[in-house]
């Protein structure tokens, strides 16, 4: 039933500066790109994909933005949240060599597909992109599953200077990959999709509130609920959706523009 | 086999090719999520409803399943009636049509929504004076008679697409309150929005929506509904269109012996996909062949004895 | 292991062994059950609404089970008043506390009724203001601040016995109404009484009960009943006894957490058997236990933030 | 669930002046001594024991008395009817030989159960009582069962002269039966039961409404539910109930006295 079951947070980690994981006890199977309603008792109820997959123990990884993100900041272990979920399709994930391409907390996204890519045997590369060194986190994580890891700031404190798409683009010219998979910010995946042909699934952000495809507020294109339908579509959708990288709607229905 | 059985209605003046209508609320807050539900079969799309001005609802949580059904208070979130005109403006050319709810704290408020709404190209109105949650607007103008009497009509002579007036189940006595929107000159009545309930979290000792209160529909509210449908059609003459738990063919045949002659689809949507109107117009028709009815109005009202 | 939690509680002045109650119209209309009742560990009965006259109530069918809870409009059969007094007074003898639930169509008819019920012995007197299908009785005058006002307060002056007021949830506000019962000075509110539902056969295009219209109750009203509850402890000071839908224990803390008291069980005693009583108290038990509660009143209205 | 099931007449039978058999399908297994609730759409819901049992139909017989059996008498092949049930405990048939006792449309309700003994390698001995000759049915049917019947008619017009509780009390001196299984007035039944020790279960009939242990109507002694801890009741149970035999209740709960 969708309601949020009440849970104990079972660990809290600090990642970086405003990032925080959490994890929490979840014994059924959640696939990674799914995500899940995190009810801040009192304050909100928001949508964090899973950021970490274990048996019984998932876990979520967060920037404190605002409000809820940041009274979630302040939970220790053993305070109660709400949870519901999973939802959402998840990633696709085929293809002998596949290439992830994470800008910020799309880092997080992206991270339990890239275990279990190397878990079945395949092959991959990750480029994580930040404004700044300070901003980067997962690397080790990424770095002991044994994929290779591209870095990209925008000012060049680490690794690659400029954006994660022209790091990207550079690296789509001198190999071959199966896919590419995106999670960041939106303008970012626009431009990657722009610029490669090769199979692309982007994971998208939209205010949710029901996350069980009735109160329409996810909607994007025609109808696609990104609550249910997505929040993974690939690049042959999003090619035809005119809200992709353009806007998106706020909690009243109203346009934004990125 | 083709089927015999015509499941075209009339609400009023307005044709419909077949009775299940979208409720108002379900993903009609875009002109994009429109279209979808359009393709999926629906006979007609009530839109959200749509004030003055924008306004963000509540915070989440807005909206649970329960048991047997659904509690939600989103809080009348909605872009405004000026920005809301892109997304009907994109319908224009739909053949379905668009019916265009809206809800205010006065007439006068209702009378520049209708005519904007008018403006925009919809087929209908539906006043919404119903909502369960919303302070200042929906059950609190609602449930007096005489204000009801009023909006309508205000409405009315100011616009000259059909106006159909939604009401609650959490009233006293809600033939009086159709009757009163009937004296008002209402093109139909919309029956029922969702009944007013909550569901507290035991752990955490509080109600689980962020407005506590919300609005309880699916099919544990069938019987209710069915009930008001029954109870105003015996008091009024204009047509109804009935609401509230409606998830298969047989539940829209029963609201229409009560007396709807169309009924919308709310919740349903949740439990059975958003093909639920394909698929309720299928079990419509194969229904009325089984039982030998040719058409709808053969059966509108007929539990009235 | 001995539960530690201590499940007393009390309706203002009249104490309860435990919170469980039977609700009026289940199995209450002759001694013999009501003992049956005790035995299965219920902390109060609540007897069927008794009248001046004798009433047959209605032709049959008067009771149906639906998908998610129970439809009936049995229209208040009792023997009346004065040959229901060699039923109580069967009861004399009882440990377990003795409610005689009421009905009149005016505040003359409700005295001598609340009066002869004194006199027989019970321990307080639950008035029905919100019986959903008698006509000229119940809800058609429990729809009326004013009405239950002087009702509650003519009762009040004339016995000496505690006197609770049963509210419908089929009314606008119902914490009006509440308040106006408090003003009446009753000294408990029972919520909720069924909700007005309908059911119509498909085949036969008639509505099943031979009233047509009846009262739902059972896990369907849960959330609606729970609402009224939460909403009555709002606006009132006055001890709460919840009723609707409530089949476990966890139902019952829900209603306790809105505000109740005291549960009543109705449609339960059906989806649960008759000794129900002793297995939500058991599971109310248990619950405390788990979560540390040692008494009823730690529970009672938590959920107001 | 418990809500009727609309159906329609299979066959009417008429047995004797007044008394009619109707079959309904109903593939359902029913046990001897359960009852139905009968809808006659318009009129009246009523309680019918079963009197026929084959694997998809099932019967009703009853006698003409009020509106609702009035009503169910005009009925025809293919009018359509309610059916809720069955309901109640059913008899329970042991013992290697029964003394069946029916007065009056009692006999319906015990036929089924003579069968079922029959079948099950029993011997019976059924006594049927009526006031007068033309209103003794189904003793055909009885005699086809292969077991002794006794008749009494009030009148002496066939079989012994006098009630049927008489002829049962000379046949319990002269003959040993395990149990005696008796349903028709409740007076006979009372009688009966006081005049023996054997093992012994009557057939009991108050106004119901319900039918599934809810609205209390149809309680007798303390608090037992005719509709579901009965219809059938044995002696021991008997013994301790202060109404049986002596009132029943109306429709309003009163007490009316046999
Ligand atoms: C499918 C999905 C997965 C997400 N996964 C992650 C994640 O793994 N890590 C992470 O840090 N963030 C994630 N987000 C974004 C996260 O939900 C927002 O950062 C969070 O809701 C901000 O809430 P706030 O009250 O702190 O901020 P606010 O100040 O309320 O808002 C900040 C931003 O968050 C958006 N937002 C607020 N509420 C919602 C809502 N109910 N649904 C969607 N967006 C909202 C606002 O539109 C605004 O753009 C995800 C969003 C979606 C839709
Ligand atoms: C378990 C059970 C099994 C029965 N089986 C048979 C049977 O196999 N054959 C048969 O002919 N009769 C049977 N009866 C009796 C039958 O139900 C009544 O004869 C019938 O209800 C009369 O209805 P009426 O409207 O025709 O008569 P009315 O004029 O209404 O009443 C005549 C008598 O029937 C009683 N009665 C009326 N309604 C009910 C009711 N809802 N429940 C119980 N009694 C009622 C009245 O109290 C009165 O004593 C059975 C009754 C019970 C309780
Ligand atoms: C998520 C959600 C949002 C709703 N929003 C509105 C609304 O804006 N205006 C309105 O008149 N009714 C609204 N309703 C009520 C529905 O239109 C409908 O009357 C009610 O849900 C009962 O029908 P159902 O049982 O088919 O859902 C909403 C219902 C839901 C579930
Ligand atoms: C068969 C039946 C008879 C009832 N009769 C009465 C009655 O006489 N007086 C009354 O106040 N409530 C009556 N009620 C209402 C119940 O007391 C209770 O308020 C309602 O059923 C909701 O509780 P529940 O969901 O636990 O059944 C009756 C309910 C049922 C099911
Ligand atoms: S969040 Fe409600 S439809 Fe997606
Ligand atoms: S008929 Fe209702 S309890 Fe037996």
């Amino acid at each position: 039933m969708n309601i949020p079951k009440i849970t104990k947070i079972l660990e809290v980690k600090n990642e970086v500066k405003d990032i925080k994981t959490i994890t929490f006890n979840h014994p059924e199977g959640v696939d990674p790109g799914q995500f899940f309603m995190i009810w801040i008792p009192g304050v909100d109820e928001i949508p964090m994909s899973v950021s970490y997959i274990d048996k019984d123990v998932k876990g979520i990884t967060f920037r404190k933005v605002g409000d809820a993100t940041s009274a979630l900041y302040k939970l220790k272990k053993e305070d109660r949240i709400g949870i519901r979920g999973p939802y959402g399709n998840g990633f696709e994930l085929q293809g002998n060599h596949i290439l992830f391409v994470g800008g910020g907390t799309g880092v997080a996204t992206l991270a339990p597909a890239v275990e279990y890519v190397v878990k079945n045997k395949s092959s991959a590369t990750v480029i994580i992109g930040a404004k700044t060194k300070n901003e980067l986190f997962f690397e080790d994580r990424l770095e002991k599953c044994g994929v290779t890891i591209l870095i990209s700031t925008d000012d060049g404190s680490k690794g690659f200077k400029g954006s994660a798409t022209d790091l990207a683009q550079d690296i789509l010219k001198k190999e071959n990959f199966d896919s590419v998979l995106t999670c960041g910010p939106e303008v970012m995946m626009k431009i990657l999709l722009d610029s490669t042909t090769i199979p692309f699934q982007a994971s998208l952000e939209r205010y949710m509130k029901c996350a069980i495809g009735l109160c329409g507020q996810c909607c994007i294109g025609e109808g696609l609920r990104v609550c249910i339908d997505g929040p993974i579509f690939d690049g042959k959708t999003l090619k035809n959706i005119q809200d992709f990288g353009v806007y998106r709607r706020d909690s009243a229905g109203r346009k934004v523009r990125f | 086999m083709l089927p015999l059985a015509d499941i075209s209605t009339n609400i009023g003046s307005l044709p419909l090719k077949n009775p299940t209508m979208l409720a108002s609320g379900i993903m009609d807050e875009d002109a994009g999520s429109m279209k979808r539900i359009i393709k999926c079969g629906a006979g007609a799309i009530v839109t959200k409803s749509i004030g003055l001005q924008p306004r963000e609802g509540y915070p989440n949580p807005t909206l649970i399943e329960l048991e047997y059904g659904i509690l939600n208070a989103m809080g009348l979130p909605n872009p405004g009636i000026d920005e809301f005109g892109e997304e009907i403006l994109q319908l224009k050319k739909s053949k379905t049509p668009i019916i265009g709810s809206i809800y205010g704290a006065n007439a006068k408020e209702f009378i520049e929504l209708g005519q904007k709404m008018e403006d925009y190209g919809v087929s209908a109105i539906e006043l919404n004076l119903s909502c369960p949650h919303a302070k200042r607007y929906g059950l609190e103008v609602g449930s007096d008679p005489k204000l009801i009497q009023i909006i309508t009509s205000s409405v009315k002579v100011n616009v000259k697409i059909p106006v159909f007036v939604k009401l609650s189940p959490n009233a006293t006595n809600i033939s009086e309150i159709a009757k009163a929107a009937e004296s008002g000159n209402a093109d139909a009545i919309v029956a029922i929005n969702s009944v007013k309930a909550m569901k507290i979290d035991l752990d955490l000792k509080r109600p689980i929506l962020s407005n506590k209160i919300g609005g309880y529909s699916g099919r544990a509210i069938k019987p209710i509904g069915v009930r008001c449908v029954y109870e105003i059609a015996e008091h009024v003459d204009i047509p109804i269109i009935g609401v509230g738990g409606i998830l298969s063919g047989e539940d829209a045949i029963e609201y229409m012996m009560a007396g709807a002659s169309a009924i919308q689809i709310g919740a349903g949507v949740y439990y059975r996909e958003l093909d639920i109107f394909k698929k309720i117009k299928k079990e419509i028709e194969q229904w009325m062949d089984k039982h030998s009815y040719k058409k709808i109005s053969d059966i509108v009202g007929v539990a009235h004895l």
